[in-house]
């Protein structure tokens, strides 16, 4: 049963990330793309955990939440540049 | 446990933190230490040289690693040799970096300067192929710092080229690495050596490919043509002192090849046969061809002297490609000649620029331009490598090996004729640049006599005394090269013999159990 | 597996050649990351591909362990070449300010006039 | 057992439809602003059925308490309405005018549109 | 007191921290507490001067009363927006602006409001107004503006003043 | 003397001059005396063993891997020159002292001229080819010093150059020549070559020796076509015309084909090329001269004539024709020197040396006509003046000489020279000393002060005494030269007379100089003629060549080297891949022994996605905001896939590495432009495009390749999992090969991230302290820039973000030795979480609570490192040991010390340092007065209305 939700998730969140990257190709304005990417690295995350669930290992653990700290960092740094042009003023 | 090995390496490791940290804010303090720590480093060449002559290959186990696990250093005469050239050169670089005041343009020179010379020992001394990586970047790196010193547009044009056509060297470097690793499983070169020797034949195309492309990279490096093109542009907009010191880095190259195809690809070695033979020969006439139009080509003296750097890349990589004991002689000898002239008249290329800018036509008369144009003059000489200078009898040793080759004739004729343009070109530009100062056509500003005027006129260094001093020494090393001529040839020939006999290096790094 | 890495690493290869070949300073930037993610791709792959078998070593069981000098390797590699990543940005947007000027080639007039100009 | 299975189970098809349809939702939606709205599901119940899962993965059928997955779903709690108020910004100050919006009350303007100088520079409403 | 204000600058945060390193620790042991301890109180005396102006928390049981009541509001907004986006035409949505009014003046409480508005689905906070006594919040499908600033004062605002102020 | 200390004594003396020349002009020309004078001293001390037929030596072994030996020799040919040498350059010495003026730099010209000397000396003494190619080619150099040396005057700049070019050409080709001879012969050593002939003749590679060393001669010895260059020369001063131009340097090319004689000579081919060169030589040089009007020019011609008439006499290649050139090597030494310095007084005194300007000094400048005229008849060949006597044995060698069967042709050909030669010797006389006095001189000439007319003077009592009795003067001299000419074998049948009788040569003679006479007569017309006749002007040619291949070069330079980066970088691929494809298609390749995995659906999306976000970056790399998001797609799924495939550690390298690249590329590019323009032809990308995919192709092949295939040998990473835990006392095997098997590298790599960064620091310096900074002060944004700069939120968020960043640091790097982790990624990971802090409120704000210098970080990141590794050698092992341990301190459980982890934090410190400095220089740019503000955000209703209500109170 597990296994059969973990490959649903699996699919459901493959076919999220590509989304999250056709947005971010044929989105028009910047803000729609850094957004899609947001996303894509939360799915990214969810994506992780699973693996880690899946083959039920711890490895794939720092990656998350490193990946979720530094998601935002980035975010906020695009989202900084459309704003104000310079990321740290 | 004998230290003396890793110091050149980590001398400057600690002493350019040391610069940075304690001294930020101190330039005279920088400047004595950054001195003593060339002199240092100089002592240091000397005694490892010392250790060396005798013969014996010392390694050094980082870590206390055995080799091939852990890194090691190799100590045999021709690493000694390199770190002794590099401490030679950077001696009067420094000095005439501080006397000319180049290091006070921008910040961090010494640092910049020792780092560099730390990859530049790192490259020569390690006997593992990943760290040489390393230290290639480390040098690369400190060379795209001291590169672009002090800024200025078109000098930092050139620094993105410098830095983006090497950065594509970089990345060759790695893949020619994992292939190699891939193939043999191993990273250390004495144990790639015994590996490749015994590849088995379902390997020999992936490995010659991992073979091929490192032999690129450190082609890359010495200029070799055609991937010699990053090197004009970068030299000639670098601060001056900074493309003397750059004068070293083209000999990693060259020493890389030299170690990496007498150690690992040796002649005897057939799997790699025609990895290189085939093609270096034809591409280093070709090197010093270019570099010799190029010096007659040549509208600024920087650029000029740029093209007089590959132009002796050509004629000392002639003399590797021969691949013999004695054309490694020749060429172990040439590099020390060509470096310390090469460096030299980018030295004598910057007090030119400093009086009167580096146009190679005329203008007005500068500062000591007796002494200046003297000090052209030797590094003419040398660069072209007329007598008396080392620079004659390395060419005479490069023609002299060449003799027994298939195209001896060839070579002949590049050589000889690459001498004949050379010095037509440094003849032109040192009468345009110190002898044309007064025709009246060109110049129809009414000017003054210049050996009458030149005492008035203030020199532009801060410091020229030290600043001719360090040049003079320049010119004291060569004087002595030629002088010396046995002995150096000597200890040249004992080195070429320890190249060409890899098994003592082999078994050194490995021990017994190989 | 291998055909997905291999693929990967050639066309990353070839999108940052293509992009090395602009003339602006910043795609040739962008192509040097790209090839450096090639580059470390085919170094790590150099060990071999391997699914949870990391270098980590088990005390209780004998596992499998993917090769880990390749990844020891990588890592030099990619904060080598973040260094110059770094370095390169500095120099390209240097020289941008000082000749408001994002051309990467050099014009004849640059290499003959200030050759070598002081700042 | 059979009952944490279905647990999990239960979690991790939840989470992959909330994550499935976050993703969707930025794709079906056609204004920017309404866009905004898809990853909160993402990060919500995606990520945390995830989560969840995970911890009684490990906690049951591994046999050991591993909770450090929380952390993950602190981080994404503190920063995703960082994330979004800075997309919506960014919105704002591209495609609203102060009239679209809301009247701010006592403050007047909405701190996205209170630039302290007017500056000629040109607008590049497309980038 | 002072020295000990000096040495544990922040206590909550120290507190936080040394859950945090637990948590990333994975398995409960003296070490990893000792540790965490000293590290909660080493960050915290780091950090401190970018956090000047702490606020005080004086309603414990409301945090916890709130937290509950912000997840329960999740799993609801989350099944009701998957809803709208699955199955509600686009053009029959009706996206709107609500403009909140401000009771709150505690920089945090308004995050953590506003971080709430915009972890429940269907509502995002997308700015504060010029001196910050406004909240503009956007909503996903709002037929009545009304409706929802009052269930956010209602539900979130009115606890937080509690907990903070 | 030691021959060492002969050849020594002019360079050592070159010193002086110029290190003199403060203490006065006679001091200089003293020293530069004195030298040569000590010099030829020591020569004459050898004058017995020499005259003996003895050859004395000196040697030893400077270069003996190459051959090149520091050997002297003396024999009668050597002792000629260095007599002619030292001999005449002592008279120059004297002579310049008086000539020059002082304007000249005097001090400069004697050391030139001393090193010229030395060179001369050097080259005539030298007993190793190799050592003669050095002083041959020093004499290029120091005579392009003395040509040049009026450096004011374009016309000595030219020449300068010429005779450079041209003569250190010849050298150049002769360095071939003398190569192949001495591979020949197995010996550089002159003494061991001129005992081969037979060995020389016989080797095939005799004729390329041969030509080779020919050119070096002719081209010193300006002999046709290479005769060009002499006259230029001539812009230098008299004494230099003189010295080089006349008695030594031209001579050097004589002397070698003397040296070489024995050994070189006697063929067919050296006759015809030899010989030839010298007749037309002869023909030409004389011809040329008659029509000068510039004294030195027309000396300079007649100079290379005669040396065309001792090339054409050596060339004849018997021992007669070789006794013959030396004595008139001798005796045109000694007039021609005399003519030179007589022009040079001329022109000094008349202030003017052109002939059409002067005539009638005959009275005005007695001694000065005395002596030119004896000297110019002397060359003209008129008994009983030794230039007759040589010129005599000339013709009658010549009668004897055939020329492909032509009997007529040398003789006949010889004789004109020979009465060209006497018309201009007669115009010399005629056309400047006789005739009417004029009143047009530049100056008033008058006989000049007896230090100019002594030299000159000495030289013609030596003409009138050679003539009259040369056997006794110069006959041993010229026997014992002559037997060294001819290799020490029986000197052939001669006598030094001035009456042989009525012989053919009598008769050209005569012929010669009546015609000589009647030459001159015509002269006017002959002019005229000469005037019309297209006369290809060598100067104009050579420097047209020289100007052509200049711009050629430069074209070509130019064009290589075009500063087209991506040119230089497509011939780099190409290259590469071409070569690379070449070393795989010659090497063998076996099947695969590896099972590929399969293939599963999560990574084939994310290939997709990766696949997509390159070719999307490189469809839409314009749009350079989008390129960079691309790029972080790119990035994310690589680290995905790290992860995936078991390299946790990279995995999470990568992803903050890529965070910060990001961060650092949108830092710059808030000042660069946000688009690339399109600066390239659809050609143009479409070949870049299939360059691209070509080197995508190899490399993917190759990774392909060689994932599909094991090991050849077992890898020496199966050492390191075995010694990680019990030698390197880590489980994560990646980090302990990383701080510890292979810490040396990590040590290199934080060094170049800590450069990295001080680059940064210093370029940020560098490009602020110009007019960049007020630029950057009165620069618009790309676009209209939003208020709120540092939201409420954000900043909220930080306070709590960052201590759980920095927690989150401190627990990757602790881990990280038996974890996936360390240094490294914990450093940029508390990186980020300052920068977290700096994106919220601002990096003024932020500084000004920041606790730690990132120079001071770096640097002691560096040292903690070297430090670590230095530790261990105080425990007797080498850099980097590192150690471990455990530790057990109830009630704590046990924990794991290891040196490894100090060695960690340098990288740590570094990293972190590093990253920071970088960020921080990049984000000086962006600095604007008035930035920093006082508070961390810039909405706080807190903190406005408190401050509201403040004013109402006061209000
Ligand atoms: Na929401
Ligand atoms: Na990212």
């Amino acid at each position: 049963m597990i296994e059969i939700a973990i490959w649903f998730a699996f699919a459901c969140f493959g076919a999220a990330i590509m989304l999250c990257l056709y947005r971010i190709i044929s989105a028009e304005g910047v803000g729609t793309r850094v957004l899609a990417l947001d996303t894509m690295v939360i799915n990214t995350i969810a994506l992780m955990i699973l693996y880690g669930l899946a083959l039920g290992t711890e490895i794939f653990f720092e990656a998350a939440m490193i990946i979720a700290m530094l998601g935002f960092v980035s975010t906020v740094a695009y989202a900084r540049f459309m704003l104000r042009g310079n990321i740290i003023e | 446990m004998n230290h003396w090995i890793v110091a050149p390496i980590v001398l400057p490791a600690i002493l350019a933190p040391f610069i940075i940290m304690v001294l930020r804010y101190h330039l005279d303090l920088q400047r004595i230490f950054s001195v003593a720590g060339v002199v240092a480093l100089l002592g240091i060449a000397l005694t490892i040289t010392a250790q060396a002559a005798g013969g014996d290959i010392l390694v050094y186990e980082l870590g206390d690693w055995p080799a091939p696990f852990g890194i090691v250093l190799v100590l045999d005469r021709l690493s000694a040799m390199m770190v002794l050239l590099t401490a030679l050169l950077a001696l009067p670089i420094v000095l005439y970096a501080i006397a000319s005041g180049w290091d006070d343009r921008g910040k961090h020179f010494h640092a910049l300067f020792h780092f560099q010379l730390m990859g530049v020992c790192g490259a020569f001394l390690t006997g593992d192929a990943f760290n040489l990586f390393v230290f290639f970047e480390v040098l690369l790196i400190a060379s795209y710092g001291l590169m672009t010193h002090g800024g200025g547009s078109v000098r930092l044009k050139a620094g993105v080229q410098y830095v983006a056509y090497n950065l594509l060297g970089s990345t060759l470097f790695l893949f020619a690495l994992g292939t190699l690793y891939a193939v043999t499983g191993t990273l250390n070169m004495a144990d790639l050596a015994v590996r490749v020797a015994e590849i088995p034949p379902e390997d020999t195309a992936l490995l010659r490919v991992g073979a091929v492309l490192l032999l690129l990279v450190f082609c890359i490096k010495a200029a070799v043509l055609p991937l010699h093109f990053w090197l004009p542009a970068s030299y000639a907009n670098a601060p001056l002192p900074v493309a003397a010191l750059f004068a070293i880095m083209t000999k990693v190259g060259a020493y890389s090849i030299l170690r990496v195809d007498t150690l690992v690809f040796g002649p005897d070695v057939a799997v790699t046969q025609g990895l290189l033979g085939d093609w270096l020969q034809p591409a280093a006439l070709l090197t010093l061809a270019v570099g010799a139009i190029g010096i007659l080509g040549s509208q600024h003296i920087a650029r000029m002297t740029a093209f007089c750097a590959i132009a002796s890349m050509g004629t000392l990589l002639i003399a590797i490609s021969l691949f013999t004991e004695t054309a490694t002689t020749a060429a172990l000898y040439y590099i020390f000649h060509s470096t310390l002239a090469t460096a030299l008249m980018f030295l004598v290329a910057d007090l030119v620029m400093g009086r009167r800018g580096g146009a190679i036509a005329p203008t007005a008369p500068m500062a000591q331009s007796g002494l200046v144009s003297a000090l052209f003059f030797v590094g003419a000489i040398a660069m072209a490598g007329m007598p008396p200078l080392s620079g004659f009898i390395g060419k005479l040793l490069v023609l002299d090996a060449a003799r027994d080759a298939l195209d001896a004739n060839a070579i002949w004729a590049v050589i000889l004729i690459g001498s004949f343009v050379t010095i037509v070109g440094l003849a032109r530009a040192g009468t345009l640049i110190f002898w044309k100062s007064h025709d009246a056509q060109h110049n129809p500003a009414p000017e003054v006599d210049d050996d009458e005027e030149a005492p008035t006129l203030p020199a532009p260094e801060p410091n020229p005394g030290l600043a001719f001093t360090a040049i003079f020494g320049m010119v004291m090393g060569l004087v002595m090269l030629t002088l010396f001529a046995g002995p150096a040839l000597n200890y040249a020939g004992k080195t070429a013999e320890q190249l060409f006999t890899p098994e003592n290096y082999i078994s050194a790094v490995l021990g017994g159990e190989e | 597996m291998e055909a997905l890495v291999a693929s990967a690493v050639g066309i990353m290869t070839a999108a940052g050649i293509f992009l090395i070949l602009r003339r602006r300073t910043f795609p040739v930037i962008l192509g040097l990351s790209l090839i450096t993610y090639a580059v470390n791709v085919f170094l790590f792959a150099t060990g071999r591909l391997a699914l949870d078998a990391p270098a980590v070593l088990n005390k209780y069981e004998e596992v499998p362990y993917t090769d880990p000098l390749p990844q020891a390797l990588v890592l030099t590699a990619i904060v080598i070449s973040f260094g110059m990543t770094a370095v390169i940005v500095m120099i390209a947007l240097s020289a941008y300010l000082s000749s408001k000027d994002d051309h990467i080639d050099m014009t004849a007039q640059d290499s003959v006039d200030g050759a070598g100009e002081d700042a | 057992m059979f009952i944490i299975e279905f647990l999990v189970a239960f979690f991790l098809i939840v989470s992959g439809i909330f994550g499935f349809v976050g993703s969707y939702g930025m794709i079906k939606l056609k204004d920017p602003m309404s866009r905004l709205h898809a990853p909160t599901k993402a990060t919500t119940l995606g990520v945390g059925g995830v989560l969840l899962a995970s911890i009684f993965h490990s906690a049951i059928i591994e046999q050991h308490l591993s909770l450090h997955e929380l952390l993950i779903t602190l981080f994404l709690f503190l920063t995703a309405p960082i994330t979004a108020l800075f997309i919506a910004k960014w919105h704002i100050h591209r495609h609203e005018k102060p009239d679209d919006l809301p009247d701010a009350g006592e403050d007047e303007l909405w701190a996205t549109h209170a630039v302290e100088q007017v500056e000629d520079v040109p607008d590049h409403t497309k980038t | 007191m002072r020295l000990l204000h000096r040495i544990f600058p922040h206590p909550h945060l120290t507190i936080l921290l040394t859950l945090v390193w637990m948590l990333l620790a994975n398995s409960p042991s003296l070490n990893s507490l000792v540790f965490g301890l000293i590290l909660g109180i080493i960050i915290p005396f780091i950090t401190q001067p970018y956090w000047p102006d702490r606020p005080k928390l004086r309603n414990w049981p409301m945090i916890i009363e709130y937290m509950l009541v912000v997840l329960w509001d999740i799993v609801m907004a989350n099944i009701t927006v998957a809803r709208i986006i699955l199955f509600k035409r686009d053009a029959d949505r009706q996206p709107n602006w609500v403009c909140i009014p401000l009771e709150l003046r505690t920089p945090e409480a308004i995050t953590v409001l506003a971080g709430t508005i915009t972890m429940t689905p269907g509502t995002v906070s997308c700015d504060l107004s010029a001196q910050g006594h406004n909240l503009l919040v956007h909503c996903l499908d709002a037929p009545n503006v009304d409706e929802v600033r009052d269930q956010i004062k209602q539900r979130y605002e009115r606890r937080l003043k509690e907990i903070f102020e | 003397m030691s021959l060492f200390l002969i050849a020594a004594l002019p360079f050592l003396g070159a010193v002086f001059p110029a290190l003199l020349i403060r203490a006065g002009r006679n001091a200089a020309a003293s020293a530069a005396g004195l030298t040569t004078f000590l010099a030829l001293m020591g020569l004459l001390i050898h004058i017995p063993s020499v005259m003996r037929g003895d050859v004395v030596t000196a040697g030893f072994d400077w270069i003996p891997v190459l051959g090149l030996n520091a050997n002297f020799m003396l024999d009668g040919l050597g002792f000629l020159f260095a007599l002619l040498i030292l001999g005449i350059g002592l008279l120059i010495i004297l002579y310049a002292r008086f000539y020059l003026s002082r304007e000249d730099p005097m001090g400069q010209f004697y050391t030139y001229l001393l090193l010229f000397q030395g060179a001369m000396v050097g080259i005539v003494l030298s007993d190793n080819i190799l050592l003669l190619l050095i002083f041959w080619e020093l004499t290029s150099l120091s005579s392009f010093l003395l040509i040049g040396y009026w450096k004011h005057l374009p016309e000595g700049r030219q020449g300068a150059r010429m005779a450079l070019a041209v003569t250190g050409g010849g050298g150049l080709a002769m360095i071939a020549g003398m190569l192949i001879l001495g591979n020949i012969v197995g010996s550089y050593d002159l003494s061991v070559i001129l005992q081969n002939k037979e060995l020389i003749q016989a080797s095939p590679y005799y004729m390329a020796a041969l030509v080779l060393i020919l050119l070096g001669c002719f081209t010193k010895s300006a002999q046709f076509p290479f005769h060009f260059w002499l006259p230029h020369a001539m812009a230098a001063p008299t004494p230099v015309s003189a010295y080089l131009h006349s008695a030594t340097m031209v001579k050097a090319g004589l002397f070698l084909m003397a040296r070489m004689w024995p050994v070189l000579a006697g063929t067919d081919a050296w006759f015809y090329i030899v010989a030839t060169t010298g007749l037309v030589t002869m023909l030409i040089g004389a011809c040329i001269a008659l029509f000068k009007d510039d004294l030195k020019a027309l000396l300079a011609f007649s100079t290379v004539s005669h040396l065309g008439l001792v090339t054409m006499l050596l060339g004849f290649g018997t021992k007669f024709a070789a006794v013959a050139a030396v004595f008139h090597i001798i005796n045109h030494a000694t007039f021609k020197a005399a003519l030179f310095m007589t022009a040079g007084i001329v022109d000094h005194e008349a202030g003017t040396r052109d002939v059409k300007r002067l005539g009638g000094l005959r009275q005005l400048m007695p001694i000065t006509f005395t002596i030119g005229t004896i000297a110019a008849l002397s060359m003209a060949g008129l008994p009983p003046l030794n230039g007759f006597l040589s010129k005599e044995m000339m013709l009658e060698e010549t009668v004897h000489t055939t020329w492909l069967h032509s009997h007529y042709l040398v003789p006949g050909l010889a004789l004109l020279a020979a009465l060209f030669s006497a018309a201009y010797s007669f115009r010399f006389v005629g056309h400047v000393f006789l005739g009417p006095q004029r009143n047009d001189y530049p100056h008033h000439p008058h006989d000049p002060p007896v230090g100019l007319w002594l030299a000159p003077a000495f030289l013609v009592v030596l003409v009138v005494l050679i003539g009259l009795n040369s056997a006794a003067i110069v006959g041993p001299l010229v026997a014992v030269v002559s037997s060294a000419v001819i290799g020490g074998e029986k000197l052939p049948y001669y006598s030094l007379k001035l009456w042989h009788g009525f012989t053919p040569a009598l008769y050209m003679s005569v012929v010669a100089t009546l015609g000589g006479l009647f030459l001159l007569a015509l002269h006017r017309r002959g002019e005229q003629l000469w005037n019309a006749l297209p006369r290809p002007e060598a100067k104009v040619i050579f420097e047209a060549v020289i100007g052509a291949f200049t711009a050629l070069s430069r074209w070509i330079t130019d064009t290589l080297h075009n500063g087209v980066i991506s040119r230089y970088a497509i011939i780099l691929v190409a290259f590469t891949v071409g070569l690379g494809y070449y070393a795989y298609t010659t090497g063998t390749i076996g099947p695969e022994t590896r099972e590929p995995l399969p293939i599963q659906i999560i990574p084939f999306i994310g290939w997709i996605c990766l696949v997509g976000a390159t070719l999307a970056i490189m469809w839409f790399h314009r749009n350079r905001l989008l390129s960079l998001v691309l790029i972080g797609v790119v990035g994310l799924i690589v680290s995905m896939a790290f992860n995936y495939l078991s390299a946790p550690d990279l995995a999470l390298t990568q992803i903050s590495v890529e965070v910060v690249t990001m961060i650092l590329l949108l830092l710059s590019l808030n000042f660069l432009p946000t688009d690339t323009p399109w600066d390239s032809s659809a050609a143009r990308r479409w070949r870049d495009a299939a360059i691209s995919v070509v080197a995508g192709l190899g490399t993917g092949a190759l990774i392909y390749a060689l994932m599909l295939r094991d090991f050849a040998f077992p890898t020496i990473s199966e050492f390191h999992l075995a010694n990680s835990y019990k030698g390197g006392g880590g489980t994560n095997v990646v980090n302990v090969i990383l701080v510890d098997f292979r810490g040396f590298d990590t040590f290199g790599e934080i060094i170049v991230l800590g450069i990295a960064a001080l680059i940064i620091f210093a370029l940020t310096e560098a490009v602020l302290g110009t007019n960049v900074r007020s630029y950057l002060l009165n620069r618009k944004p790309h676009w209209p820039q939003s208020g709120d700069s540092h939201p409420l939120m954000m900043v909220v968020a930080t306070r709590v973000m960052m201590p759980i960043a920095l927690m989150v640091g401190a627990y990757i790097f602790v881990r990280g030795h038996n974890q996936p982790g360390g240094g490294f990624i914990a450093g940029l990971v508390v990186a980020i979480a300052f920068l977290m802090q700096y994106m919220a409120s601002g990096y003024t704000w932020a500084i000004e609570r920041q606790r730690f210098y990132y120079h001071g970080t770096i640097g002691w990141g560096v040292l903690i490192a070297a430090a670590t590794g230095i530790g261990a050698w105080f425990n007797e092992r080498p850099f980097l040991t590192s150690d471990f341990g455990y530790l057990h301190w109830p009630p704590l459980e046990e924990f794991e010390w290891a040196t490894a982890i100090l060695f960690d934090t340098g990288v740590f410190l570094a990293v972190l340092g590093a990253v920071m400095l970088a960020l921080d220089s990049l984000s000086r740019f962006a600095w604007q007065p008035g930035m920093a503000q006082e508070f961390p955000m810039d909405i706080n209703p807190l903190r406005d209305d408190s401050k509201d209500e403040d004013k109402k109170e006061q209000a």
